[in-house]
């Protein structure tokens, strides 16, 4: 675990409250709309189109790019839709859990484990 | 008076919809899980409750955050689900009751509950995924389902106590409906996980099966959290105990588990199945 | 703590921006409504408050029965109006105040309350109309709004002693943002009339003088009414008087009544107008 | 007043309830429709094939070709939505009360006048 955001009471979370909704409500309806397909196709072909058409800011089409899931959190982004961004990749809630937390995935799946275990 | 004959706990996350669609129920990863359901779907084919009342949270296919609904309610006939944008089959529609549905929204606005009464509205895999659980192949389509959505997405989220009043109010309007049907109600979601920032994979045994024990014993005990709390002990997405809470708070009297089971990990949460009757006290 | 310094109740019927656009304030028919209005303008100009919660009903622009919440509140920071349909002319944007917003959802959904939360809204007639009025020319730029929705279109409806306990928590939440702030705040809509059925045209002129003293001297008595005795004292849309219910909760102590006026009939309805200050208790 | 249904607990009001909202339905959900231009231009070149698109029912559909507003009512229409259809068709709201009651405009508005002043 790495960033501690002194501004969330919860290390490692990113709580999403009225401060991340406003920030992300671009990014978040971007992503909202990925439940059509029609809408993940258009993002396919021309994504900096489709974020343009969102409003979404230089540090979210940033984190777009990168596909930086924490900075699109940091950016307001909300793990709901986010997810829907990461179904669009073909990631699911395992490999973005491995990306969040700088793991491989094989090593995020033995934590998940071993927490499952109630070895840690 | 409709009668309630009892309740059920189950997990609702995706990758159980697709371990079915893949016919992974016996593979060494999923068995733990799918081992639990069979005593649950016996009790249910030979109950058969003419209706589910299901509180379950939209994960974002109905409901986005421009106008998001603290707790909502639907009064339709019938609930389609549809694409969520990761690929999990879409499932056949799904059934309402919207006599009993109106009913109950009549009875929890006169009670002081804000609802957001909807007469279309998609369900997504919280709704849908426990249905396929409980009826593999989709066989649900006899059973009239009551969608009871609680916002476990944006803060500021109904806090416990107010998820467990809403589920004794729910009870209290059904059991004053003029209809000998019988309802069962499912609680869906959680137990502890978390999909988001560097903590994500948190997951806390202990706590889910304190909870388990609390949900049948002492479920007042559960309403003294915050969510802040459950955040801070199971991962942000623990907040979806909530929808248990809610559950719990339709039973009245004592409480009976009939069956558990609890696995962790399915994917990034921790799995728990309830099977509880109460006895109404006269 | 932001400063609640008082509070104006108005009717909000479209009729009233088509007089304006019409030029007609000063014709026999609209000049007993329009005069009443010169000191409330007045007064809001020489305090010039920051933020005005609005209390008001959508009429079917923004929310439809597919999803009806029974209270919503805006969180934006700006506001657009949109064709309803009749022919009314659209106003230019309204200013919204997110943070006071949010810090008021938050306590609000902490206390019970099972608010909608809206990022993205259109307003209506219902806030619009109150806002020409009194900053004539659409003036009303510099002013932020926090819009507060409640239901007066399906049944069930909040009642009364819910609406009035709504603007109790939202006092409180105002009183407790630390800002150095003034707000005002509006009750909109009412009073008797009906538009719909054989009974179209009903209107209750000694009702709602009564109910303009109770608002002031006892606001409790109003609490007392059922959504059903309203529509049957003083017609179907007389429900619209919850708005002034809340609006009431919302101030405390000695209530001060610094300007009245009633006109009836204005198109089908009784227009009130009233201006009032409240002396916090320490 | 002619009609008092024994279903509704005040004699000439159709309250909007659960019933009514799922009677009314498709009806409401075309009036709201009203809101745009485009949609009052649609139902305005061709009536029926509007009305068939919400799934109207023939009584409703009678009513709509009636200007019935009593008859929408009593077929579940909200008087918000009614009035979207009555806006279309240039009637205010003084109109519709007038039409619903059975009056002139002038004795309708009379009426108001008389009950605004506290004669009747
Ligand atoms: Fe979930
Ligand atoms: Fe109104």
């Amino acid at each position: 675990m790495t960033a501690n955001d002194p501004t969330q009471p919860v290390p490692g979370t990113y709580l999403f409250d009225g401060n991340m909704a406003k920030k992300g409500y671009g990014l978040n309806k971007m992503c909202f709309s990925f439940n059509e397909q029609s809408a993940r196709d258009e993002f396919n072909k021309d994504p900096d189109a489709y974020c343009a058409k969102f409003g979404l800011t230089e540090a979210q089409i940033k984190a777009i790019h990168e596909r930086d899931i924490i900075g699109l959190l940091q950016q307001g982004g909300s793990i709901y839709y986010v997810a829907k961004f990461a179904g669009l990749l073909k990631l699911n809630m395992q490999d973005i859990g491995a990306i969040q937390t700088g793991m491989s995935l094989e090593e995020f799946k033995a934590m998940l484990v071993k927490r499952g275990s109630g070895e840690e | 008076m409709a009668n309630i004959i009892g309740a059920v706990t189950t997990s609702h996350i995706p990758a159980i919809a697709n371990a079915m669609a893949n016919k992974a129920e016996e593979t060494p990863y999923w068995k733990p899980f799918f081992d639990g359901y069979p005593p649950v779907r016996k009790w249910l084919n030979d109950k058969k409750p003419d209706v589910i009342v299901l509180f379950y949270n939209d994960h974002g296919l109905e409901f986005f955050i421009d106008k998001k609904p603290t707790f909502a309610i639907g009064v339709a006939d019938e609930y389609h689900n549809s694409d969520e944008g990761w690929g999990i089959a879409t499932i056949p529609p799904v059934t309402g009751e919207s006599e009993l549905s109106w009913h109950i929204a009549n009875s929890l606005v006169e009670d002081g509950f804000d609802m957001t009464i909807c007469q279309e509205m998609k369900v997504d895999h919280g709704l849908t995924v426990p249905l396929s659980l409980m009826w593999p192949g989709n066989e649900y389509g006899h059973v009239k389902v009551i969608p009871v959505c609680i916002n476990c997405e944006q803060h500021p989220m109904p806090q416990p106590k107010r998820c467990y009043a809403l589920g004794q109010a729910i009870g209290k309007a059904i059991e004053s409906f003029d209809s000998d049907m019988t309802v069962a109600i499912f609680g869906t979601g959680g137990l502890s996980h978390q999909l988001d920032g560097e903590g994500a994979g948190t997951l806390n045994r202990k706590f889910d099966l304190e909870c388990m024990d609390k949900l049948v014993e002492s479920p007042e005990e559960l309403t003294t959290y915050s969510n802040l709390d459950l955040v801070k002990i199971g991962g942000a997405q623990t907040v979806e105990l909530n929808m248990w809470i809610a559950m719990r708070g339709v039973l009245r009297g004592k409480v009976t588990e009939l069956h558990r089971n609890y696995h962790a990990p399915i994917s990034n949460t921790g799995a728990g199945l309830l099977l509880l009757e109460h006895e109404m006290p006269n």
